[in-house]
């Protein structure tokens, strides 16, 4: 077998210097017991080459772009991603490598993660990142905890207008804790209902999604006021970071943490996963992040260089007390996203951006002409929900076989939202594919 | 040094990415603007944020370069105990690049998304098989995040059954995020030593083990690389009290179609996909975490569910226990794709890698036992775990001997870990090292043991060869620079 | 030496492939074998080759530590003079690499491979309207195959007139390639020198050229980096005693959208597609010589070429007065295709990336011209060329002075070519380069002058940083050692 | 544009130091006459992703495998190629950099030549390998302009068997010099007639090829054996280098250069190129060799390193009397055939070799018992010569359509050889695509 590199004469000597007589005299200390009672009842190895076709086979039934037309986003975006990004993630340096324990082994990865940090913190408007957790989702929940560690009181308060998934993933976070979730609705223009809040007691943090799962581009600055008010940290969630290209960043309207799915940046969609947890705050928050974070050092030569840095608050040294259990994070992730902003730059964000919008834009008039409903007033990026008329299931249906993938249906969120479907468009959609989905939706 | 791969060789400096560019410069194609100028909310509008402007080469040499100061396992030797850095076949990255698995979005309708459900039911169905336990979840992105899930379960489970319990029972040689996880799920660990021997003795777990305690975290094989030999008593006695057994899956690699869980009494346990099943580490992650349970516990496990009907894969949430999601989706799919391409190309032969990893491990703890100090001299699994006693007289501690392995070429293994046995060394070779490989990492560990002895200033200026040499980690902890 | 690239790091030794590896290893799976063994005559069976048996691993392992001892575009800038080490685009690898394309059969008929030949056809179109020729062929598989085949018209348009001419005229300034072509064919080059000014004058020509001549090799520009002023007069003279211009188009960086091959007088002219159109040098190729010729010499370009008819593209043999064939089939299409995606993505703006490396040459030639002796002060296209005249007294040559640049993380400039200056220093930037890596490319040369005054021994002993020091070449030669 | 990264403030300062007003200016010194009196008259420029779409859709047109089944040969044969061969082959180190002309920066380069240089002289038998020619015609006819160079004889002797092209290219190549070329006829078994070769004179070299362009192996040693005792060198070319996992190499059966075509070993197919000029021979002809050779050196501390050598044979150096004009070869494509030798191995290599010959047997065996003729009856390696009935070659049109590619024919080539068709069988094809043809046929 290719991968494993024993020829019968190494075996033979190596169990020769180990004083056995057999592979299996190794598991010597495995107690008969505990032993498998059949061998692994796998499927026999498959040569590279039948791989090669079980797996295109599986991939070929799955309905992607080109291919198809997916008008889908909902915390999962399809955007350009750079060949020369995709190459240099290939680099077997960047793939291989562990985490960066050892910083004189690691330099590549450790600027490259200090560079990601940079990068987010400027993105967000904040003071410091740490170097990535798994997603937006469990960032969010992180991030809640967090405040909860250091306001040491009792609720939380969420939005409703983010992401159900994140809002899921919250609750199984704080399922086993004696925290307290309490929802804030939202209002008739796609926003939150802040009034709730107002005077509210003992909330460790308020966390809404800015733009909101409705796409909607929520009043940030005054519900940082108002969290401040009561004595709560505010967080900001984002799952389509690319915003921030054209809105003000969470950082500039008060947040205490800016936290998200960094995915859209540069990372392949696969189906929801691996992405990106960004996660960013003040330095006056530093130990409480979770975790890890480099930082700048030098060396005994006086050399620049990076290093993990207070790695105190992470669970290899401080155990039960840690700030969080996060070990392996997702820095490939990260240092993709670092390419990809490095790749775009200042200029490219801006014009991505604004791409982003107008064509969202030309899509929401389309609609309003063809006699839709655009379901929330408020401004939005590149999403935003339409009101069909009852049974466009099964013109949904239908358009899939055309290899139309016209939007997320919101009732199976939101029930009182029947007949809303959440449509994204990217700079991947093209003016004609627009046209044609209109053309569709109103046959 | 000639027999040690360690050399010296030009690379290249590289500033900051923002001490480079020049406004204006573009580094990647924006598709043709075929909609005119909307108009949006001016008073929504934000400041560009200050990311440098570079050009797509300025882009591709500053990666380049970045890249040479790295060391991976496909530039030598990682023996990092703990986490398996065996080799990540490059087919697998090819699959998971597959357009249909690259470009799928995760709220496809089922229907169209067929094969993706297929490979996450299989992949769920191999696991099974291969720890002997009845159903699993994907979902967990890394093998903490497994461990939250498995104590989620624990707390579930206790739940259901209206007894609210606090306690867990951790043994000192358990990985940190073991304790953690515990502590963000609510629960206090409590420690227990391990014997004399390295493993835990069913004495201390019937001595702390009552109705507060919900249940056991254990690791097996353990972090010392020894198999936990009274892993069954263990089990009975805290199901006799009505606990549950966690374990702490990480080191599966060594008892891959060897050890059976179920036998052994486990009720969950996670697998670390990114160690057993070759799926690379990536300088920290992506992983993927994934936790098997027993049927009794399957009601708890997280949703959406993959359900196989009328020849149909589908999603289902239609699971009232469940703990809930603790992913947006359904984890690191893209992890999984490459989980799955390994064990489809290797099959029944994953037994045959474990019995190699271990012969891997037990070779170079026989070879190097008399040089290095061995804290427990037993035949060990995956891993073997030394000590720096024997140098303490000429004042050489372990993170010496690492820093000196690098100027030899390999990776050092890793440092004080387990906590319980001081200037720990652990070495995990994996089976993919050949014996070629194993005989010159033991001569340099045999070559450090010998200048510690006479040339121990070798050591301390270790390493001399690295693009930077010994890092003050203190100076940046005591003055924290996290941006620039 | 903080501002330049040039660093040490940790890289490692490699022993050589057979210094590996373990009878029996595998490194590379086999499809099932779903048919029975066949018996092969005994008596045409052969012993198996002594190739060593690798691990797929121990191949990773060996090739990436050898890239890491190679210096590329991607690690740092590489101004080799005449050869236009621009950046190559990672998105052609990609295009190339497509299935369609990377497993196309070169016999398919031509229903089965319309893109192909498009894309062969629009190539042709594209070259041609860059050169302002007539015609194209794409099958010369590198620049002096492109040569081989001008010559070999040339021959083949005197011979269609009846007339045997034996003589080719080339310039002291040529390529090597240029007289090696010349004499494949069978032409007995005349040698004639450049002008004071660096470039041709008529007169030489003019004493040179008659009915025994066939024709010219110029190359323009030329490549001490000069622009051939007097081309049209050199023309004249040659076609007015019957004889063709061949131009060598090897340096076409400097004019794309500028100059007007067929108002120069030109009849027949060679690209480097890996030069002037990013195709990647690999190192060493392979490359790309399309070969562009006006109406008149159409009917000799080889076989088989493009037809489009009736909405199909198809292949045509039909070319009685064809020279043949230069390649077993069509040239290198997947260099090809990488020509082809930069042209369409480059567009128009490929005049732009002419001036630019125009623009970054003349910049270097001013930045240093107070530094190293510049033989001829004028305007020059892609590249400059300098000597090492003013090192003389202290005894250093253009070698030395190559080696330190290694030092600094720059890649050395073609040395010693073209012959007719002595010690020649021959820089060509390529618009790919930024200002910023100019000015440290400039700074390194300044620094390099300064210490053949003060320290010449740093440029005696230079490379340091490399993992091989200076080699040993004449050693080599002596007593050849090719195979292990 | 992404790929020039001069700003507008740097271009002016640039001029300024070069003392100009505009980039115009640059070109003080072309004469107007030589100037283009047009703009570039190209498509604008496309984005990346345009690039992909147009790119795909060229390629999409392209019959190729897996969709195809294609039993073409004829000097282009498909082949598995391991995904880390394609990996470590798209390294920039390797893809960027130039001809290892500068040592030092070049190591890397310059062993695995000398490795690739010493695999193929393994292979073929021989002492000696350069570092790679163009493709294999081009190697056949700077082989035989080498006999002539060393025996300074006028005649060139070549199989009628050997690949068409090959023998158009090697005519190509001695259009414009005096030498005659002699054709050897083939016999009935598909070998090539050595007859006319007794007692021929002034012969410089005579070439085979075997496996032949029939799939026929050639009576090798005979036929070197003829040409040593009329004076001449001998030359075997092959198209299918994997032939020799099985069957005798030129080597050992007298050859005294044997050259042809790599690209079976780990190079894509390309539509025929970049292919790979092996070439190889003793070391007594060492000064006369075509084209770069690596030579082991030392440095000046002693350590082993490796150089480009003998290069006084080389046009840069030796201008009109250099040995070839080659300068640019096929480096990369022989990295590629030295990674797939490697990961091959010497095992490998034979069952490979074995997997080819025993599928071709299996097909040769099917169409025999479906009533077809084998048209030589000499041993092959994996192509044949099938006979089909009269007017097969609309059958073959109408296979096309079913995604079935049967062969190549040969009455292109060989009018004589009328409804003789060239098929190849290699290990990518299954035992279920052969028996679908002989039936498809037999229909
Ligand atoms: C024994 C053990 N348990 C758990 C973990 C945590 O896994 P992860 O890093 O994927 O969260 C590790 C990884 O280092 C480990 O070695
Ligand atoms: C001016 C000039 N002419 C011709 C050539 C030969 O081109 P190739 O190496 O592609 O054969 C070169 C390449 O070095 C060159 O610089």
């Amino acid at each position: 077998m290719r991968y494993l590199p024993h020829t019968e004469e190494d075996i033979a000597s190596m169990l020769e210097t180990v004083g056995i007589e057999s592979l299996e005299d190794l598991y010597s200390t495995v107690p008969a017991a505990c032993r498998r009672s059949t061998p692994l009842n796998l499927p026999e190895p498959l040569s590279e080459w039948e791989l090669d076709n079980r797996m295109s086979a599986l991939a070929a039934t799955i309905a992607a772009s080109p291919e198809y037309t997916v008008f889908l986003g909902a915390g999962n975006y399809e955007h350009f991603i750079p060949e020369s990004v995709r190459y240099l993630l290939s680099r077997s340096e960047f793939v291989t490598a562990y985490t960066p324990y050892q910083p004189e082994l690691s330099q590549g990865t450790l600027q490259a993660i200090y560079e990601y940090q940079t990068l987010v913190s400027r993105l967000l408007g904040m003071e410091i990142a740490n170097a990535s957790l798994y997603d937006g989702a469990s960032a969010l929940a992180e991030a809640l905890l967090m405040t909860a560690r250091i306001t040491h009181k009792e609720k939380i308060v969420i939005s409703g207008a983010v992401h159900p998934a994140y809002r899921q993933v919250v609750r199984t976070y704080f399922s086993s804790t004696g925290y307290e979730i309490v929802e804030l609705p939202y209002l008739e223009d796609g926003r939150t209902d802040l009034s709730a809040l107002h005077g509210m007691q003992d909330v460790a943090g308020v966390a809404l999604q800015s733009p909101n799962f409705f796409g909607c581009i929520e009043g940030v600055s005054q519900a940082a006021e108002i969290s401040h008010s009561v004595g709560a940290l505010f967080v900001t969630a984002f799952s389509e970071p690319l915003a921030y290209g054209l809105y003000k960043n969470p950082g500039i309207q008060g947040a205490d943490i800016a936290c998200g799915e960094g995915q859209s940046m540069g990372i392949p969609q696969s189906f929801g996963g691996p992405g990106l947890g960004m996660f960013a705050t003040f330095m006056k928050h530093v130990r409480s992040i979770p975790g890890r974070l480099v930082g700048l050092s030098r060396d005994v030569t006086g050399k620049r260089g990076f290093v993990l840095t207070l790695a105190t608050r992470e669970q290899h040294i401080r155990r039960e007390k840690a700030t969080s259990n996060i070990c392996t994070n997702g820095s490939l992730c990260a240092l993709a996203t670092a390419m990809y902003m490095a790749s775009l730059g200042r200029t490219g964000l801006g014009e991505l951006a604004r791409l982003n919008f107008d064509k969202t834009e030309y899509l929401k008039a389309a609609f309003r002409s063809a006699g839709f409903r655009i379901r929330f007033s408020s401004p939005t990026f590149n999403e935003f929900v339409v009101e069909f008329p009852p049974g466009f299931d099964t013109l949904h249906e239908h358009l899939l076989e055309k290899k139309i993938i016209a939007g997320t249906r919101l009732a199976r969120y939101y029930p009182e939202l029947e007949n809303c479907w959440l449509l994204c468009v990217t700079e991947t959609r093209t003016r004609e594919q627009m046209d044609r989905l209109v053309r569709e939706v109103q046959s | 040094m000639n027999q040690f791969p360690g050399a010296s060789g030009l690379i290249f400096d590289e500033p900051l990415l923002w001490e480079k560019g020049a406004n204006g410069r573009r580094g990647m194609s924006l598709p043709p603007r075929d909609v005119d100028f909307a108009l949006p909310d001016e008073a929504l509008v934000g400041e560009l944020p200050d990311l440098p402007d570079l050009s797509e080469m300025d882009v591709v040499r500053h990666y380049t370069r970045l890249s040479q100061w790295n060391f991976g396992v496909d530039q030598g030797m990682y023996p990092l105990g703990s986490c398996t850095m065996k080799y990540n076949p490059k087919t697998n990255e090819k699959q998971a690049g597959l357009q249909g698995f690259a470009a799928a979005h995760p709220l496809l309708p089922d229907s169209l998304s067929q094969g993706a459900l297929k490979l996450i039911h299989d992949l769920e169905r191999f696991l099974a098989e291969i720890t002997c336990m009845d159903a699993v979840s994907l979902q967990p992105a890394a093998g903490a995040q497994g461990e939250l899930t498995g104590m989620l379960i624990i707390y579930a489970y206790h739940k259901s059954r209206n007894s609210k319990r606090t306690k867990i029972i951790v043994p000192d040689t358990a990985h940190g995020t073991n304790p953690a996880s515990a502590a963000l799920c609510g629960f206090q660990p409590v420690n227990v030593k391990s014997g004399e021997k390295g493993i835990l003795t069913p004495e201390v777990i019937a001595r702390v083990m009552d109705e507060s305690v919900a249940g056991i975290m254990v690791t097996n094989p353990n972090t010392l690389g020894l198999f936990e030999e009274h892993i069954i008593e263990i089990s009975e006695i805290v199901h006799e009290k009505g606990g549950l057994v966690y374990c702490d899956g990480a080191n599966m690699n060594a008892i891959m179609g060897i050890a059976d869980s179920a036998k052994m009494g486990i009720d969950i346990q996670h697998l670390n996909l990114h160690k057993t099943f070759s799926t690379p580490h990536g300088s920290g992650g992506p992983g993927s975490g994934p936790v098997c349970v027993g049927k009794h516990l399957e009601p708890f496990l997280p949703v959406p569910r993959i359900l196989f009907e009328e020849g149909l894969y589908r999603l289902s949430e239609e699971f009232p226990q469940s703990i809930g999601k603790l992913h947006a989706f359904y984890g690191n799919f893209g992890v999984l794709v490459k989980a799955y391409s390994y064990i489809l190309s290797m099959g029944p032969l994953l037994q045959r890698a474990s019995q190699l990893a271990v012969l891997n491990a037990n070779y170079i703890k026989e070879l190097l036992k008399d040089v290095f100090h061995l804290p427990y001299d037993r035949p060990c699994m995956h891993e073997c775990v030394f000590t720096d006693k024997e140098q303490h007289e000429q004042k050489i501690s372990t993170l010496e001997i690492a820093k000196r392995l690098m100027d030899y070429g390999f990776h050092p293994p890793t440092i004080y870990f387990p906590l319980v046995v001081s200037g720990a060394i652990m070495i995990e070779p994996t089976e993919s090292e050949s014996k070629e490989t194993l005989d010159s990492f033991v001569q340099a560990m045999k070559t450090i043991a010998q200048e510690a002895k006479d040339h121990p200033e070798l050591l301390r200026e270790a390493p001399t060869k690295t693009k930077v040499k010994r890092m003050d980690e203190t100076a940046a902890a005591r003055h924290p620079c996290l941006t620039g």
